[in-house]
């Protein structure tokens, strides 16, 4: 599936969503400086506070499957949730303002990175705790099949996830009730600070999967081209009601695990290797071969860090939430009763 | 009014409230035969079975899956068959169900009634006889409710399906054939309590199955001229404080009585609660901390009796009202 | 591997067990009666309380796999257990004890038949919680490992836990570990009154664990000899470090879910077809056709109920545990602290 | 004696306790790494990847396998990161680990210590800030520990390691880096309490991280005329009843902090047992029951402070003693 063809337009709309959520990982990277302890990190404080996962280096595989997404398909992600949230639509400035806690953002402050979601676009939220987001996205889909529609919901997760229960049980739900759901397995190789590989018996995710009776496809993750041809495949075996299907995306982790991991557990040489497969690079690469020039995406990179730009500038300046704020949205029934 | 079981009061709730409401779902393990305590008797032969939804054995994706429905819009109505499995769903319950309103920011609610049944079951040993409501009550999200009476579990069930925040909802496993005459129609409100017998010496709160063991205790205190007003909670969280202190304005002595172990059971947020604001003598009564054994006569070591909460009540009565 | 060859004395000590399984399962049954509510069953006391789950029927799966046990192995069971600790050399007179709740019972009358356990023969515990035993089985194999002998577990598990998560996780686990463990799904077809078949996605139980990287055979698991020679196989291999292997092992459950339960959710034609396929009756033509004689089986079914019939007995005149023995066995540190 | 980290003090007592019997190994995952926090620095070198054991991400495996492993002689010390994630492992901390033993009737025990840091972990948000000490407080078989220093979290681990009972160790995660000169030798007695700072007006119980905010709180006091006696409990359960009542029967009046939440948290049953024993004013302060935010005023809104913490020391101190 290497050699798909695809527009210009196309690709370069795929190369604007790329970019954007490249440049949002960079700025909240930047911002994230002296934020969370962990990995031998300070308590200091920082802008965007607790732990921030980027999802740097792995922009394709947001990119190449919400493009074939419509307006009303739903979303799960993981902790590792930006590129999902901008990929499907979220703004960019409301997402930096829940990343530096505003109430401006898309949580009113209640969320951060590890739980940055936009319902309006359907992106029903990041999730903090491993493929928890898995048997939330086969849910959802029983929803849309009671309610009636034709939409489909895509779910996120990554190579460590499939070492969980929910991974067995969810893709057994979606197959027995032929679900409309694209499982995306998000391979970066690494779970923190293990390699999955070392931790994953047998052939990968896609051999379970289809042991599991969810059919899919491997593919190259970094490649937004192939990533693309395989998101289109899939969801319109989905829509024409062929039950769930599966999307084992192979990609890096450029960054550490969160944003103040050193990442000092792997080896030079496998993060020279992985950065040679950068996929805006590649993607550039890609669409210089059919006839794009360079100038356009240079242009659409300077659009992308001017946007972020302006957002760190509206969430910097963005009031944070009121504490009587930290009181709403817990649950009616005995709402006030606080501390009795 | 009909003559129902405590298993068919709910079962007459759940019915009424599918064809209510075609957003309203149930899904669980055995469903579709009735449930094995027949608590969905009959209703995948009425609203079908993407309605009445059969599970596979994966209670953490029975719960997952509920929590995705509810977001998208369903309202579903969670079985667990007893709250000991409902341990294999907690990520689902804490981390999502309780918090996915307030970790996006009110963009979405999760309107979920999850059945978890408690309690002692004769002879079920150590790991289906448990009794957990108070770990609910700590979760912020959570609602958490116990029948005790048919009529309440019918009542209570239809509130609990109609309200928008995720319920706990207990039902205890040596009810299910209790009877008594039931009004299908009524529906309760949460977090109302019910003062099942008046009395002026001692405020016995209690819930659950330990109700009816509580009015049989009341029953033998007032031979003796001891006179327990037998408080049943009905809604664990949020309690209500209101009939409680009403009552204890006049006996000035609370007891609380329950099933589960005594040790951080909910029984010492209300004497805690009652202790901190009105100083007056307070009572717990619970299991003792230790599983609960399968012989009978280790089994009958965990069970709160009417024997002992009397014994409690005329201890109490002794004190000094403050 | 249908036509192997066995001993006439092996084929009888096969037989033995199971014969000694059935008689147990049906005096336990028998003395079940008017026990646990549910199914609609009253709550009236009977000599077995509490739910009481039979194997009868699938007795060719205990007695087989437990034939190529070795004493130090080890072995979990599920909440249908009797089979599998008799195969394993339990006692059938402590065994109807604990049934009866007595102080001689191996649990003292702490388990009953969902935790029936004689860990001197390593049986490490019945379990009342479905796909439980599975990641216990994992970590016993990992402590056989750490200390050293070359012992294996086996791990029995129903065709209804193959949907729950721990069977994921602790297939995996045993994979990457190569741990020394013989996963076994009896394969009873139902899941208390659902179908397995129609809550389960994809090719089934052994396709799933070759897919998580632990290989195996499918087998009837009605044939004592197709049994035998496959846990022979099986449990060599594992033997000679080759990791963990699943045997798939298709029976019946001859009763409901727990002996009250009438199973009036399964038609008559499935279950005489099953009958048909009884393994002590295909065993008994099985040990005919290499030369074996009916009388002598019949002598074994004698012995065996008269077995179960003194286990009976003794069971019946045996003391319940005193009151006082409720307070012991739960920890060291804080005992004597139970109400404060 | 050696200055250490509230993390290498915890590194240093598994590591002479991995030293002193071959039975003892660890898990989970990040391990091999030294584990997230730094806990398990260097360990995995010297003991070997064997003993010191990587695991995929499987919370419920992590600790079913150790239950298996304690079943089978080893005596593991299990990972799980935060309590939060422990959620996952539910049906096998409360009905394998902690039941075990008694529904086998004594034939095996679960020498584990499931390791599951609490608190509030500056922006970390509703899923991995909870404190849960009073679920594990309230199930049979349990012990619970929360260390609130860097000598305790060395001393107590190595305890906790020791024990024959399935030990909650918890951790909390905004004290990883906390320092002190710790003496490695020391190992401390599971259930007893610390007298951290004599007094003689209010009894201020508390433990893990809320207890440097109480000794702050203390400080305070003391300038206003107002002396606070602080015991830290460090074991939740079994609780040193001993040391409070002790200090009670000076104070006649008992302050429980908590960073849990309030509603039915440990400080209920604390509160409860003095109400019912000794009658004398009583008094909790725990985090309100709302999730915890992400933004850092959100966030602060559930932090117990030494301001609040004095607020309500000043109150209970105007009741008069009983
Ligand atoms: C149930 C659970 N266990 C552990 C963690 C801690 N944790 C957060 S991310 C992570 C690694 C996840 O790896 P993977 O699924 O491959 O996603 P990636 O981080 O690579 O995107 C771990 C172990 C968690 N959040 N949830
Ligand atoms: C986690 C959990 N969920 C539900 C149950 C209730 N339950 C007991 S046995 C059973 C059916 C198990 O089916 P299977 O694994 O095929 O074993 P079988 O009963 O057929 O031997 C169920 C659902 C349980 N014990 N544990
Ligand atoms: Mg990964
Ligand atoms: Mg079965």
């Amino acid at each position: 599936m290497s050699e798909t063809a695809m527009s210009l337009a196309h690709a370069q709309a795929l190369y604007r969503t790329m970019a954007r959520i490249r440049a949002f990982e960079n700025a909240a990277e930047e911002a994230s400086k002296g934020g969370v302890a962990a990995f031998g990190a300070s308590l200091a404080q920082a802008k965007v506070r607790g732990p921030l996962h980027l999802s740097t280096g792995q922009e394709a595989v947001a990119a190449g499957v919400c493009a074939q997404l419509r307006a009303d398909d739903l979303l799960t992600s993981t902790h590792r949730g930006h590129g999902h949230s901008i990929a499907k639509g979220a703004s960019i400035e409301r997402m930096m303002c829940e990343l530096f806690g505003r109430a401006t953002g898309y949580n009113g402050g209640k969320g951060g990175s590890m739980h940055i979601a936009d319902f309006s676009v359907g992106m029903l939220g990041a999730n903090g705790v491993v493929a928890a987001g898995i048997p939330i996205a086969v849910g959802a889909a029983h929803a849309l099949r009671v309610r009636g529609g034709g939409a489909l919901v895509a779910c996120f997760f990554g190579d460590g996830a499939i070492n969980r229960g929910p991974f067995l049980e969810g893709l057994n739900w979606a197959g027995i009730h032929r679900l409309p759901v694209l499982f995306v397995c998000e391979d970066n190789r690494w779970s923190a600070t293990t390699a999955t590989g070392a931790m994953t018996a047998g052939e990968g995710a896609l051999a379970r999967a289809q042991a599991i009776g969810v059919p899919g496809l491997a593919v190259n993750g970094n490649d937004i081209f192939v990533v693309d041809a395989a998101a289109a495949a899939l969801t319109a075996q989905i829509r024409a009601h062929g039950g769930p299907r599966f999307l084992h995306a192979v990609t890096y982790r450029i960054k550490g695990h969160v944003s103040v991991d050193a990442a000092g557990y792997r080896s030079h040489d496998e993060v020279a290797r992985a950065l040679e497969q950068d996929p805006l690079e590649l993607a550039a690469i890609r669409i210089a071969a059919i006839g794009g020039v360079r100038a356009v995406l240079a242009a659409i990179d300077a659009e992308a860090q001017a946007e972020v730009a302006a957002a760190v500038a509206a969430a910097d300046a963005a009031p944070s939430p009121p504490d009587a704020e930290a009181y709403t949205d817990i649950q009616d029934t005995g709402a006030g009763r606080w501390r009795d | 009014m009909a003559r129902l079981s405590y298993a068919q009061a709910s079962c007459s709730a759940l019915h009424a409230a599918m064809q209510q409401d075609a957003l309203v779902v149930a899904l669980g393990e055995d469903v579709g035969r009735g449930g094995v305590f027949g608590q969905y008797r009959g209703l995948q032969q009425t609203f079908g079975a993407e309605r009445v939804i059969d599970t596979p054995i994966s209670e953490a994706t029975i719960m997952g899956a509920a929590v995705g429905m509810a977001l998208a819009g369903l309202r579903p109505v969670v079985e667990m068959r007893v709250v000991d499995f409902a341990l294999c769903a907690m990520d689902e319950v804490v981390n999502q169900a309780a918090k996915a309103r307030y970790m996006f920011g009110g963009q979405g609610r999760v309107p979920l009634v999850a059945r978890m049944p408690i309690g002692l079951w004769q002879g079920s040993a150590a790991q289906h006889s448990q009794s957990l409501e108070t770990w609910f009550a700590h979760i912020p999200g959570l609602v958490v409710v116990a029948p005790a009476t048919p009529q309440d579990n019918c009542g209570l069930l239809a509130a609990a399906i109609a309200c928008g925040d995720p319920v706990i909802y207990m039902e205890h496993k040596e009810l299910w054939g209790l009877e008594e005459e039931v009004d299908a129609a009524r529906v309760e409100r949460l977090g109302v309590a019910a003062v099942r017998r008046a009395g002026s010496d001692v405020t016995l709160v209690t819930w659950s199955r330990t109700l009816h063991d509580a009015l049989r205790a009341a029953e033998a205190a007032q031979a003796e001229g001891l006179s327990l007003e037998v408080i049943d909670l009905r809604t664990i969280w949020p309690w209500d404080r209101e009939t409680v202190f009403a009552s204890l304005r006049k006996t000035r002595r609370l007891l609380v009585a329950h099933e589960a172990v005594q040790v951080g059971g909910f029984g010492a947020e209300i004497a805690a609660v009652v202790a901190e604001t009105l100083g007056v003598p307070v009572r717990r009564l619970g299991a003792p901390r230790i599983p609960v054994g399968y012989a009978s006569s280790l089994e009958a070591v965990t069970r709160v009796t009417p024997e002992a909460i009397l014994s409690v009540a005329r201890e109490l009565a002794k004190k000094p009202a403050r």
